[in-house]
């Protein structure tokens, strides 16, 4: 039986400012296994980067706030943490890494500095030592070690990746989230970093939270996936019950049909009609009641729960 | 043969740089038929937006001509390309970025109307800004929002609006979904081809994005470092893609099944070389598994390899098979 | 690099030649006869007459012009119309004074700017970001001359611990130093509060805290650099601000400096001075802004990439 | 049919956040008040009985009832004279931007907009100005040209200028390589459309934030100029020719330079605060 490594209860979290609150995160149930990969799909301001903020608590200072719930990691809940505590854990047991590889270096750091002060403040080694793991780590991720003098503007956008995730990795994290590691990459750039991640994986068995909007990129790679609308995990389960089962939340099914597909020629797209709600003003009952082609009258008043099939979970009144 | 709408011959777009000059576009043939979409497709820093804005004379090309219904529009002067301004229009792909933020709705639709002098009475301009909202989708009540009111879908929905207000028969469609989450792309991709049915458009789709340009494109063509590399209609350039840069490009795509995982995929090795003074050759041979020192003399030109189906590469055309 | 210093040196030169043909035109094309000026109203009109063919006033403006450029190019400023000395040994005779006073307000400026503008914004909405924002928009709103003059007022007057002019030892620079940084100061220090605020919001600072690194070591090590980059342009453009301030400061102080020299130079019409003096401080000011942009590129990586290209 | 969604100009927008911004509506109370004295000035006191007329009996007496502020060394009333001096400072302030913004904006503006060999020239121009200190500039101008209100106002508009062609010309800058100015170009619209509807609109939040932070350092520049003797001469009761005059009995009468200064410092900093404000209010990114 594979150990639970991550597990997420009934989280909720807030953006308060002066003039509203966003609800971000409205109940998120989101559980993760030893040395597994779970994707996070959904759209703009589904909550996604919210819950991998959250986890390490690198919400913005004063307006990002974890109301309700708990983040257990290893059996402790990470809410709870200290500052300093937290600080033993970001980097060391848990890495991140963000969408936009262009500003996620410092542009006055060399990229061998950056990837050593990791190293430096989790581990007890001498300067060599550092250097040589540095080393190492580039030529994991494919970069030639002597490489690492060079300035972040001296690499391409898919060097920059690999160089941040060589930074994720080095202190052989148990947890590693991807927060849309390809977005912002070519798609040639993109496989290489795919193929990559993947071969890593096998080699570190490290466990991984993708979060991306792509279903292409999670049936790639990931085992577990989770879908995300306005800050609930909708439905999740393995790769196989999301990609192949046949009862999905419509949400989901909206999302696939608005995929043009690259295999079979169809005429006009089924996207999902309206707009996403206003996090400040979220509708009554089920939050894709507005949109949703199946809703019922249940739906508008009762927000429902979650039903749970094996691996597969469903958060809809269609399913009971 | 009928003739084309639009038609480019040899069209060159180069940049001066500090480090040298820049080849955008470099050489480019392409044809579009009237009513037909053209997808181009190709990665970051291909030059296919400025190959756009050339068309279109956004941007002066450096040689080269654009035929518009068969008559060169790079040789026209001022007052007769503000008159071809009517007959084609661009849609941007940052939908904030390409509408005034200081105007509302209604001003931005109605703005090509007064420029071109289409309608001068007021109730009738309204009338039309009315009935071109409708026509893309947009509430009558939006009618005096500004743009950061609204969302990125609604704000592609005016970018439309406005290119359709002169009543034009190409459109140059620059990434338009790719700003937007899927579901709101979906949304948008539909509304295109509506209009493209009901009013017989011609449009010119750019977009890095492989399954986008399959679903709305007619023909495809392949951009790489300002070239084309291919050309063939949708269906079979996916079905049977010939340039080695065109396979590389769909084996990289990640297809939401399950049906692949697991597959080896061919991942080209490297990355896109500098535009800047490139070398004759094949612009891909440093990346390319099949690249011997031919491929790095001279130019390769677009070679027909099929019944409408073009690639620039020395493993076609004269005798070579594909592996 | 090298490269990059002489280029930038040879593209002072036409703007040496901009300047000093601006002055000149200005000084020439304008009212006034400096013969008549020099020989006072009484003079006669002959003598008047001699003395503008002695100085070359009744060539043509061109000419005039090429052939001051000409003579200056030989190191040959000219000579004081008033005083006949060459107007070399007077500007270098009142130039120490001048830069002296200008560098000390700079470093002033930049030693108190920096490291409170880095405090306000890392406790920001605290009392002591309150303080000295409120202190640096009062800083901006008050012209230097009536600091210098209140400062005078307390410290010299009232209590008698600085004198009220004169730079014979230390304590003399101490007021008019204050008196030139103030403004300066307050710029400084609201940059770099927002420069620091802007760079905190970045990518890579979410990057170290992610890192697990402490608040202190990604302010050190990842912000201060970051934000510094722009500070550096705003205290090269304030130092053109403090060597045109220089001129104000003399005078509240009375000191013998640079500045004094100008403004009773401009009074007399006395064009060699004001054109030396002009093109004097232009050049001092082009030399910082140079030194500023290599500074620029020691902090900034890309920078210095940009340079030795 | 719903109602269709009011017509909200972007600007009423800045005024209700600026209205949140305390420190600016504190500002905006001081500059109504000063502008207010400015153009009544001729109620509030005589010119020429007060401000002007000299009357050695009463030099250099304190504060009291008849004279709010004391006498200067003519036994002239202090504060007649700051009231009028009100007047020649806001004019200059206001004057000495406006101009130099209207040229300078016109130099960026083209410069901006057509680049090349134009844009070289002017700004090759603009950087040989701007490689003078203002001050110096202004102060060399004033000189030539002989003191007076006019002249200082020339030497003050020309020094402005290369500073405001600057900003200028880096918010066309940006602005014309957005989409909608390409998207403006598309559907035809002329040059001087695009200019005046598409990015003239667009720069004016950034130029009126300079402008009135413009305002206050001309002020301040203008009362220098007085200061050292290049501006408006005596007896005109411009502030910073009587703080020079009031320097003199620093030692006497201190409260010549006091109320003269606070009464510039007032006026600087009240523009100074809603300069601020509008910055904020026009990108209210920037505040958090």
């Amino acid at each position: 039986m594979s150990q639970t490594l991550l597990n997420i209860k009934n989280l909720y979290v807030n953006y308060e400012t002066d003039e509203e609150t966003v609800r971000a995160l409205n109940g998120v149930n989101l559980k993760l296994n030893k040395g597994e990969m779970l994707g996070l799909v959904g759209e703009t301001g589904a909550g996604k980067t919210t819950t991998a903020l959250s986890i390490l608590k690198l919400l913005p200072k004063d307006i990002g706030i974890i109301t309700n719930g708990q983040i257990e990691f290893d059996g402790k809940d990470l809410t709870k943490l200290k500052e300093a505590e937290l600080r033993n854990i970001r980097g060391e047991r848990i890495s991140m890494i963000f969408q936009d590889p262009m500003t996620s270096l410092n542009p006055v750091l060399t990229v061998g500095e950056q990837i050593a002060e990791v190293i430096e403040l989790h581990k007890t080694l001498d300067k060599k030592q550092i250097e040589s793991k540095v080393n190492e780590m580039l030529e994991l991720v494919g970069i030639p070690a002597k490489r690492k003098k060079e300035f972040p503007h001296q690499f391409s956008g898919g060097m920059k990746q690999r160089v941040i995730i060589a930074m994720a990795l080095s202190c052989d994290p148990e947890l590693l989230i991807a927060d849309e590691p390809t977005t912002a990459l070519d798609v040639t750039i993109q496989a290489q970093v795919l193929n990559m991640m993947e071969e890593l994986k096998h080699k570190l068995n490290t466990a991984m939270l993708l979060i991306t909007h792509d279903l292409g990129v999670v049936a790639q790679i990931c085992d577990k996936v989770a879908i995300m609308y306005a800050g609930e995990i909708i439905e999740s389960g393995t790769a196989e019950d999301i990609f192949e089962a046949k009862e999905h939340h419509p949400y989901t099914v909206g999302l696939f049909g608005s995929i043009p597909n690259l295999i079979e020629k169809t005429n006009r797209l089924k996207p999902i009609l309206g707009l996403m709600p206003d996090p400040t003003d979220l509708p009554q009952g089920c939050k894709f009641h507005p949109r949703c082609p199946q809703c019922m009258e249940i739906c508008r008043k009762v927000h429902p729960d979650d039903r749970q099939t094996e691996t597969h979970t469903i958060k809809c009144h269609l399913y009971k | 043969m009928a003739q084309p709408l639009i038609e480019t011959k040899a069209l060159k777009k180069y940049f001066k740089s500090p480090s040298g000059s820049l080849h955008a576009v470099d050489g480019v043939s392409l044809k579009i038929d009237k009513g037909q979409t053209l997808g181009i497709v190709g990665e970051s820093g291909c030059g296919k937006s400025t190959l756009g804005r050339v068309i279109i004379r956004l941007l002066e090309a450096t040689a080269g001509e654009v035929l518009f219904e068969g008559k060169n529009i790079l040789k026209y002067n001022r007052n007769q390309m503000r008159n071809m301004r009517k007959e084609m229009q661009i849609i941007f792909q940052d939908p904030y970025a390409s509408l005034n933020p200081r105007m509302t709705l209604s001003e931005i639709i109605a703005e090509p109307i007064k420029v071109n002098k289409l309608l001068k009475n007021r109730a009738e301009i309204e009338k039309r800004v009315t009935k071109l909202m409708d026509t893309v989708g947009l509430a009558q009540r939006l009618i005096n929002s500004y743009p950061h009111e609204l969302d990125g879908g609604r704000k592609q929905r005016i970018g439309i609006a406005r290119a359709l207000a002169v009543e034009p028969k190409f459109i140059v469609c620059d990434e338009p979904v790719s700003a937007l989450d899927v579901s709101i792309q979906a949304q948008i991709l539909n509304l295109m081809m509506d209009l493209q049915e009901e009013m017989g458009l011609t449009y010119m789709f750019i977009t890095h994005d492989l399954s986008v340009v399959k679903h709305i494109s007619d023909e495809i063509a392949v951009m790489y470092l300002g070239q084309c590399v291919e050309k063939a209609p949708s269906d079979q350039l996916f079905q049977n893609p010939l340039h080695p840069y065109t396979k590389a490009l769909l084996s990289s795509i990640p297809l939401p099944s399950l049906k692949n995982k697991g597959n080896k995929r061919d991942i080209i090795k490297g990355e896109v070389t500098s535009p800047i003074n490139p070398p004759p050759g094949c612009r891909f041979a440093p990346r390319c598994p099949h690249a011997t020192e031919e491929c790095m003399v001279r130019d390769i030109e677009l070679i027909k390899a099929g019944d409408e189906h073009f690639a620039a590469c020395r493993l076609y055309g004269r005798g070579f098979d594909a592996e | 690099m090298y490269k990059y210093i002489i280029k930038r040196l040879m593209m002072l030169i036409p703007v040496i030649l901009g300047i000093s043909f601006i002055v000149f035109s200005i000084i020439s094309l304008t009212p006034g006869d400096p013969a008549r000026i020099i020989l006072g109203n009484h003079a006669s009109e002959e003598a008047v007459e001699n003395l503008r063919q002695e100085l070359g006033l009744n060539e043509p403006f061109i000419k005039r012009y090429i052939s001051y450029v000409g003579s200056s190019i030989k190191g040959d400023f000219g000579s004081s119309y008033r005083t006949g000395k060459p107007v070399f040994e007077d500007i270098f005779g009142k130039f120490p004074l001048t830069l002296k006073l200008a560098l000390f307000s700079m470093l002033l400026a930049t030693a108190l700017g920096i490291p409170i503008g880095i405090i306000s914004a890392v406790k920001r909405y605290s009392i002591i970001d309150g303080a000295s924002m409120i202190f640096a928009l009062l800083m901006t709103s008050m012209p230097s001359f009536w600091i210098g003059l209140m400062l005078i007022l307390i410290f010299s007057i009232k209590l008698d611990i600085f004198p009220v002019t004169g730079v014979e030892n230390i304590k003399g620079y101490v007021l008019p130093t204050i008196t030139l940084a103030s403004f300066s100061m307050a710029i400084i220090t609201r940059m770099t509060r927002s420069t620091m605020l802007e760079v905190i919001r970045q990518d890579y600072v979410r990057t170290a805290r992610a890192k697990g690194a402490s608040t202190k070591r990604i302010i050190f090590k990842h912000c201060i650099r970051n934000a510094l980059i722009p500070v550096v342009t705003v205290i090269g453009i304030n130092f053109g601000i403090l060597l045109g301030g220089t001129v104000i400061t003399e005078t509240v102080f009375a000191l013998p400096g640079l500045g004094t020299l100008l403004v009773s130079a401009i009074r007399m019409k006395d064009m060699p001075i004001v054109m030396g003096a002009v093109i004097f401080l232009a050049i001092a000011f082009s030399i910082i802004n140079l030194l500023v942009d290599l500074i620029y590129a020691v902090i900034d990586p890309r920078v210095k990439a940009q340079y030795s290209r | 049919m719903a109602e269709k969604t009011k017509k909200k100009s972007f600007y009423i927008a800045v005024w209700k956040r600026l209205k949140k911004n305390k420190l600016a509506m504190i500002g905006l109370s001081i500059l109504i008040i000063m502008l207010t004295i400015a153009v009544f000035a001729d109620i509030i006191a005589d010119y020429d009985t007060l401000a002007i007329k000299q009357n050695i009996n009463i030099r250099l007496e304190g504060v009291s009832k008849e004279h709010w502020f004391g006498t200067d060394s003519y036994g002239r009333d202090i504060f007649a004279r700051i009231v009028h001096g009100s007047r020649i400072s806001l004019i200059i302030g206001i004057f000495a931007v406006s101009i130099p913004l209207v040229i300078g904006g016109l130099i960026g503006a083209i410069a901006g907009y057509f680049g090349g060999l134009l844009d070289n020239i002017l700004m090759r121009l603009m950087d040989m100005l701007l490689a003078i200190p203002a001050i110096l500039l202004a102060i060399a101008i004033v000189a030539a040209l002989g003191p007076g209100m006019i002249n200082l106002l020339i030497a003050l508009s020309i020094a402005g200028i290369p500073g405001y062609a600057r900003i200028v010309k880096s918010s066309v800058i940006t602005i014309k390589d957005l989409e909608f100015v390409e998207a403006a170009e598309a559907i035809g619209a002329g040059t001087t459309r695009i200019l005046i509807r598409h990015i003239l609109p667009n720069i004016l939040g950034p130029v009126i934030v300079q402008a009135t932070l413009g305002i206050a350092s001309t002020i301040i520049n203008a009362a220098a100029l007085s200061f050292i003797g290049l501006g408006i001469q005596p007896p005109k009761p411009e502030w910073g020719s009587m703080l020079s005059e009031g320097r003199e009995y620093i030692r006497q009468a201190p409260h010549l330079i006091t109320f003269t200064g606070i009464a510039i410092v007032l006026t600087v900093l009240s523009l100074n605060l809603i300069g601020d404000g509008l910055r904020d209010a026009l990108d209210p990114r920037l505040k958090d």
